[in-house]
């Protein structure tokens, strides 16, 4: 195993701990800061996967709107919202039948989406184009999905109008 | 390049899955709404990933990319419309417990 | 090319109709049959247009639609009296529903042919009877012809199938005729009957159903239908195969044939129906249900039960004397104690029905024919008298036998007829009544153990003269009841409805071979079947 | 006259019977409208008949041959399968005189109720059933085979009851007239049974076929017992018709009709078609046979003749007087004096029907029946006087040769005492024989003296009594002049028997038990070698009869007559009363009847009429109630029991709604935790079904 082997190894397992680890730390912890930082490394992981899977413009996109858009919403949110400190001992105080029954519920998701994934064999042909490159992407999205890429810009104003209406002090 | 455990497919997958659930514990166990929220992007971007991976190990096409593309796009117009929804509750209700709430039931 | 052909495929069947029933006649070459029963129907869809103030338009429409069958049968009375009533004449065969083998088959034999003279000739005397209804006068003629329309098929029938619906088709009428225009208890009455026949006639659809699966006519081809409603075709022995051949079923269909039959004769534990019917309905529909109504059972029983089980008829005669000797006696008995005139008649119609049994239940061709004959009397005698009793109703609006009293000083013709009628009743020698008993009681004694059973039924003869001479004293002799003082004398109209079968009763009783010559064909033919049938005398 | 050979065509006979018949229905329908209310039609009619039967009878006179029959052919009546019915007209001796008879008495009787029904509101009516009655009988006496002998049996059995019943304003003539018919009509039900059982054997009916049948080819299963059974079953129509013993209660009753009615009918004609139907079947009968008939027909005749003894209304005591005759005559036949029988019945007609008229006429005169009222009437009305005295000579058998009375009678008693002679055992029929002899002399000069002799005992009744009209007093002579002749001119009785002989009988004794062996025998023997018999026992007889006849009219006289009036009725009737009010009473028969045969019967028929309403109604009225309640009873079950099942259904469903209903508590993550489930099956299906190889 060469150099650049270990290398690309060690980088890849790096990230994807790192993802799987901050979203643990948002499922589980007790406070909701905690989490909404740990929701920050777990959109970091992600872009680094997406490297790996030749999605460089993705990786970019990701980091510019997950981290710079929704999570400062998010942010700003529990800024607004935070009210007493009860709310946060609030989540020992949830019954621990409840965590069970949610973990159950878990496992048995993950159980599923494997039992569903690992007996197809996905060994498809390699990608016929060499690596992705943007200037694809940027053909896709205006040839085959220009119509989706218009309606969605609707969708976004629409967004904006509803979230000013509805966040609007009476 | 190859790694080490098992082919770089497969272990894309399993990142996905695992965030997937760990999105759904967060869902299910959060009684704070912004916290649902996060749960809920957590989902998203395993959604996100699978379909990197596939694009890429899979079918080889963009296609995949695109619709990551339109599925940030829609995330992040959902995320604003979910916290001016929190906001109006939390004005309503003064609080934004969601267990409380079940102004749904007829 | 026989006609027959483009029905049966099967050379034997056609053959074997031939042979037996039709002989050389043509087929469908006459629709005279048709005719009679449908100008009725006809006549009834035309009272419906008219106006319902114009009653003596109606009257004449029904006079005309029951004249034109009397005019037919008058034909069809001369052709039988010229050739002899052995084979059935004025054939008609149609398709009526190809998949199930029913055939439109109507024909008349010797049997069939005066009962069916009898009907047209009834009906269109009851068309007068009936000329003071003033309720409903549409709805009573119109329905009233459908009736005439159901007893003559019912009588000209040879498929089964035909002969139940015709057989149904009698009933409804029968039951609205009762049922508005009756009596104080027309309801009870009517429901009665209904439900009563009703239930005979289902016994009768099981038995039509249990021969029609159980009988294979072999015909050719690939669509062609094993089974048969052609009540001649069944009479053929070895056509049954099935329940057909087991003895305990046959008797089994047998009794059910006999109860549905016995409802209508009526015979003595199924008869309570008849002196409520015929107290309470109005006089013509009295006269129509005793002069051929009651002759459905007896004529039900020589077309349908012993041509098609004839070894049932025989190994059951004994019983059939039985009940016609109980009917005569308890009958009898029954009338003396009556106190209402219809309901005297009503019983003695039964002890006079008991008299075709006894004579059926002999299967001597003596008894037979002394059956036959007794039917057809039975409805011109006992006709008379309900028209009679009808005419005395009208006047003095009650019917109790001990509320008169010396009538004859003042209606004397009105009293001679009703001691005519009286007479002919109880069998006196010089009428009708007297020959049809006569030889049903030669018939039923040649039979060798009816001896005894028609012994006591001679006596009935002592009984029926009793009863009916002593009402004929409580109404017409003795001193003069002043309560009707303003009774007026019997009419023209309702004289004339009484003088023709007057004369029929006295014709027949000189010359009885007019009518005995038709019957006789009809009943050799019969007795061919029946002993062929039973293979040998089983008694 | 005698130029046309009346026998040689049928075409005579048949008038005979077809004038009445005419006569019949012209006047009941226009016989009102014509003048005189058309009696003439009638009177024409009967003597048109007459004309005609005095002919063939001269013609038979003059043939003087006994088995002379007029070979007629029969015309086939009816056919029903194999069995085949011939009517025809049978004429000879027998016939001939029969229809003398008939015609004759029939014509006068016409001529006198033109008097005796004059002003009568329904003249033209009472015609017509004489002229119906004279059709029927006779046809009766025509009639050539059993089943036309039944018809117009029956139909003289509705003349009468017509002509009895012709006041029918009376109660009494109304049940009177039933009566007559229902104990014929009894009668007729043992006749008719008789026909069956030799139709049944025998299979024919004409009388030759059958005497011939019976002699060669009778079945063997026809034996003895059945014969005899057969014979009995006749004669018991004989004993409807003609009055005899169980079934006389009509005959009395019966004269509630008009009195010549009463001669025609009840003296002289119907009453002898029974006697002439033994005379015509006389082979069919069984030598048991006969001796039931003798035993019937002696009884009867000392039965009636004790109850006439007593009566006080003098037609009763002429009714009785009859039946009496009648029970002679069937006795006779029945003690083989079949030559005897038949005669005392041609006599017995004309001076029973000269009595009849007789008392009629008084009756016309006096409008009064009871002996009571009457009394020496003699000067008043001389005529119907000598007529009736002449009459009672003649019934009461004076010996003086010229009166025909004493030759039937006697002849009968003559035959009576053969029989006895021969067979002791039977001495019981000569002393019915003799005894009745001795009451009839008895009460007919009884009856003479009460109403002709002594002191008029109603002064008001006898003031305007008068004499009948020429119409009824002609008959009356006539009828006279022939109670005398008819006894054969002074010849005493031996013309009859050139005409009429007796006909050997048809019954062959197979196996004959030794006791009817020797009766027959004994008859045989008397007719052929054994003459001395015969004709000690007629002398014996005649001596008996002549001192028999004296001693009772001495007794009489020395009762009734007023002159020698020594023994009084009254103290007689005192002392006997027990026996006086059992006779007057007519020995309860009728009550007897009443009591044991008609109230229970009209019981019966009330419970039989109660039981068909009550139980089989009850039945039927039942099964509709129990079908009701079977209706009512699945309408419940299939409330309770269904609609149950189906709310329960409801309830469940409701139930698992309410349930459904907790999933929606309106907690976001419920229904997010819901989802995830869903997402899970959905997966666990994909995996289970597609991907699991």
């Amino acid at each position: 195993m060469t150099a650049g082997q270990i290398l690309f190894n060690v980088v890849f397992y790096f990230f994807a701990l790192l993802t799987i680890l901050s979203a643990s730390v948002v499922a589980f912890s007790r406070n909701i800061l905690h989490s909404a930082f740990a929701l920050l490394f777990t959109f970091w992981g992600v872009a680094g996967l997406y490297i790996f899977s030749d999605a460089q413009f993705l990786a970019a996109a990701q980091v510019l709107i997950y981290v710079g858009g929704i999570l400062v919403l998010i942010l700003f949110a529990i800024m607004l919202t935070h009210r007493n400190p009860r709310e946060d001992s609030g989540q020992e105080s949830n019954q621990s039948s409840s965590v069970i029954l949610a973990s159950g519920i878990t496992v048995l998701v993950y159980i599923a989406l494997l039992a569903v994934y690992l007996p197809v064999n996905w060994s498809g042909k390699a990608a016929s184009y060499g690596t992705m490159t943007t200037e694809m992407l940027g053909t896709a999205l205006t040839r085959n999905y220009l119509i989706p890429f218009e309606a969605v810009s609707m969708l976004l104003l629409a967004a904006l109008l509803g979230a000013a209406y509805l966040a609007r002090r009476k | 390049m190859d790694l080490v455990f098992g082919k770089m497919l497969d272990n894309l997958i399993i990142i996905g899955a695992i965030l997937f659930c760990l999105g759904i514990y967060t869902v299910i166990t959060r009684r704070n709404a912004v916290g649902i929220l996060m749960g809920v992007e957590l989902m998203l971007n395993s959604a996100n990933l699978n379909f990197v991976a596939f694009s890429k190990f899979r079918w080889g096409m963009p296609d995949g990319q695109v619709f990551v593309i339109f599925v940030i796009i829609l995330a992040a117009a959902e995320a604003a419309v979910a916290l001016a929804i929190i906001l109006s509750i939390f004005h309503n209700f003064g609080d934004i417990d969601v267990d409380t709430k079940d102004l749904l039931k007829e | 090319m026989d006609y027959l052909s483009n029905f049966y495929s099967n050379p034997e069947i056609i053959k074997y109709l031939r042979d037996v029933f039709l002989g050389a006649g043509a087929i469908n070459q006459s629709h005279i049959l048709s005719l009679m029963t449908f100008v009725p129907f006809l006549g009834a869809i035309i009272i419906l247009f008219i106006p319902r103030q114009n009653k003596d338009l109606v009257r004449a429409v029904a006079v005309v639609a029951t004249g034109i069958p009397l005019l037919l049968a008058a034909q069809v009375f001369w052709v039988f009296y010229t050739q002899g009533g052995a084979q059935m004449k004025f054939v008609e065969m149609y398709d009526w529903i190809k998949p199930f083998n029913i055939q439109y088959f109507m024909g008349i034999d010797g049997v069939s042919a005066p009962m069916v003279i009898l009907t047209a000739l009834l009906g269109f005397i009851c068309i007068f009877a009936s000329w003071n209804i003033e309720k409903g006068v549409k709805a009573y003629f119109a329905l009233f012809l459908i009736l005439e329309t159901g007893m003559m098929g019912v009588f000209c029938a040879l498929d089964f199938f035909l002969f139940y619906v015709y057989w149904e088709v009698m009933l409804l009428p029968m039951y609205f005729l009762i049922g508005i225009w009756g009596g104080p208890r027309k309801e009870y009455a009517a429901i009665k009957f209904f439900v009563y026949t009703l239930a005979g006639s289902v016994l009768m659809l099981l038995v039509m159903l249990a021969m029609y699966f159980n009988t294979n006519i072999a015909e050719a081809g690939p669509n062609a239908a094993q089974h048969t409603f052609n009540l001649l075709l069944l009479t053929n022995q070895n056509m049954h195969i099935g329940i057909l051949q087991n003895f305990d079923m046959r008797l089994l269909l047998y009794i059910g044939l006999f109860i549905a039959f016995a409802i209508k004769v009526p015979v003595f534990p199924f008869h309570t129906w008849l002196p409520d019917a015929h107290v309470e309905a109005p006089t013509a529909i009295s006269v129509i249900l005793a002069g051929v109504l009651l002759k459905m059972g007896t004529y039900g029983i020589f077309r349908i039960s012993f041509p098609l089980l004839p070894d049932m008829a025989q190994y059951t005669s004994i019983g059939l004397a039985v009940f016609g000797m109980i009917n005569i006696i308890y009958g009898a008995l029954c009338a003396m104690a009556q106190d209402d005139l219809k309901k005297l008649v009503a019983y003695s119609s039964i002890s006079h029905m008991g008299y075709c049994l006894l004579g059926m239940g002999a299967l001597t061709a003596a008894g037979m024919n002394g059956a036959l004959l007794q039917m057809f009397n039975h409805g011109t005698i006992t006709g008379m008298l309900f028209l009679l009793v009808g005419v005395i109703y009208e006047r003095a609006h009650h019917r109790n036998v001990d509320g008169f009293g010396g009538l004859a000083t003042k209606v004397p013709v009105y009293a001679g007829i009703m001691g005519f009628a009286f007479f002919a009743s109880l069998g006196l020698p010089g009428m009708s009544g007297f020959i049809s008993e006569a030889l049903c009681f030669i018939g039923g004694f040649e039979h060798d153990y009816l001896h005894v059973i028609t012994a006591v039924s001679t006596l009935g003869i002592v009984i029926t003269a009793a009863y009916l001479l002593w009402t004929f004293q409580k109404i017409f002799l003795g001193p003069f009841n002043n309560k009707y003082d303003n009774l007026q004398e019997i009419n023209g109209r309702e004289l004339f409805t009484l003088v023709p079968l007057g004369i029929i009763v006295v014709i027949l009783g000189f010359f009885p071979s007019i009518i005995l010559n038709i019957m006789g064909g009809g009943i050799n033919t019969l007795m061919n079947i029946i002993s062929k049938g039973a293979g040998h005398w089983s008694w | 006259m005698l130029g046309i050979d009346f026998l040689g065509s049928q075409f005579w006979p048949l008038l005979i019977l077809l004038c009445p018949l005419a006569a019949f229905v012209v006047q009941i329908f226009i016989g009102r409208f014509l003048p005189r209310k058309g009696d003439w039609v009638s009177l024409a009619a009967i003597g048109i008949s007459l004309l005609i039967s005095v002919a063939c009878f001269a013609q038979v006179l003059i043939k003087k041959d006994p088995h002379f029959t007029a070979g007629f052919p029969s015309y086939q009546w009816l056919t029903a399968g194999m069995f085949t019915i011939k009517m025809g007209i049978l004429f000879d001796n027998i016939t001939a005189i029969m229809l003398v008879v008939v015609t004759l008495v029939s014509f006068l009787v016409h001529l006198y109720s033109v008097g005796y029904m004059h002003g009568d509101i329904r003249y033209s009516r009472f015609f017509a059933y004489l002229s119906l009655f004279s059709f029927s009988m006779i046809g009766l006496v025509l009639s050539n085979n059993l089943l036309s002998l039944y018809i117009f049996w029956e139909l003289v059995g509705v003349s009468s009851y017509l002509l009895i019943g012709f006041w029918f304003e009376k109660v009494s003539a109304a049940n009177a007239c039933k009566k007559a018919f229902v104990t014929n009509r009894v009668g007729d039900f043992g006749f008719f049974l008789g026909i069956l059982l030799i139709i049944f054997f025998l299979g024919k009916t004409e009388y030759g076929e059958v005497f011939n049948a019976l002699k060669m080819s009778r079945p063997v299963d026809f034996t003895e017992g059945w014969l005899t059974f057969a014979g009995v079953c006749l004669f018991m129509g004989a004993v409807g018709k003609s009055a005899q013993f169980p079934l006389h209660v009509w005959l009395p009753d019966a004269m509630e009709g008009p009195t010549p009615v009463s001669a025609l009918i009840h003296a002289a004609t119907m009453v002898a078609a029974g006697v002439y139907m033994v005379t015509r079947l006389y082979p069919v009968f069984t030598p048991d046979a006969l001796l039931v008939i003798a035993y019937v027909g002696g009884f009867t005749a000392i039965f009636a003749a004790t109850i006439a003894l007593v009566q006080n209304d003098i037609k009763r005591v002429l009714a009785y007087s009859t039946v009496s005759q009648l029970g002679y005559m069937v006795m006779g036949l029945g003690v083989g004096g079949y030559v005897a029988g038949f005669y005392h019945l041609w006599t017995h007609a004309f001076f029973k029907a000269l009595l009849f008229l007789c008392s009629g006429s008084v009756i016309h005169a006096l409008h009064s029946q009871d002996l009571r009222d009457m009394g020496g009437l003699w000067k008043k009305m001389p005529i119907t006087f000598v007529a009736m005295t002449i009459g009672t000579l003649a019934i009461s058998g004076f010996p003086p040769y010229f009166v025909s009375g004493f030759y039937s009678k006697d002849g009968i008693l003559g035959a009576t005492l053969a029989l006895v002679m021969e067979r002791p055992q039977h001495f019981v029929l000569a002393i019915f024989g003799f005894l009745g002899a001795a009451f009839t002399a008895f009460y007919m000069f009884r009856l003479i003296y009460m109403t002709f002799t002594g002191h008029p005992r109603d002064e008001h009744k006898y003031e305007h009594a008068h004499e009948s009209p020429w119409t009824m007093t002609v008959p009356l002579m006539v009828l006279a002049v022939l109670s005398i002749c008819s006894a054969g001119f002074f010849s005493g009785s031996e013309w009859f028997g050139d005409y009429v002989q007796k006909p050997e009988s048809a019954v062959v004794m197979a196996h004959v038990p030794a006791g009817a062996h020797e009766a027959v025998a004994g008859s045989e023997a008397v007719h052929e070698g054994g003459h001395s018999t015969e004709h000690a026992a007629h002398q014996y007889a005649v001596i008996l009869s002549i001192l028999i006849v004296f001693i009772s009219i001495t007794l009489a006289t020395l009762t009734y007559y007023h002159k020698f009036k020594k023994i009084s009725a009254e103290k007689i009737a005192e002392r006997l009363k027990p026996v006086y009010n059992l006779l007057y009473n007519k020995y309860y028969i009728d009550e007897i009847y009443e009591k044991f045969i008609i109230r229970p019967v009209v019981r019966f028929t009330k419970l039989c009429s109660r039981f068909d309403s009550g139980v089989i109604d009850g039945a039927v009225n039942g099964t509709a109630k129990a079908t009701v309640f079977a209706a009512f009873a699945t309408g419940q079950h299939d409330l309770k029991v269904i609609d149950g099942a189906v709310n329960g259904v409801a309830q469940t469903v409701i139930a698992a709604g309410k349930g459904a209903g907790m999933m929606q508590t309106g907690r976001i993550k419920n229904y997010f935790a819901w989802a995830v489930g869903g997402m899970v099956c959905i997966l666990g299906l994909i995996y289970l079904l597609l991907l699991r190889r």
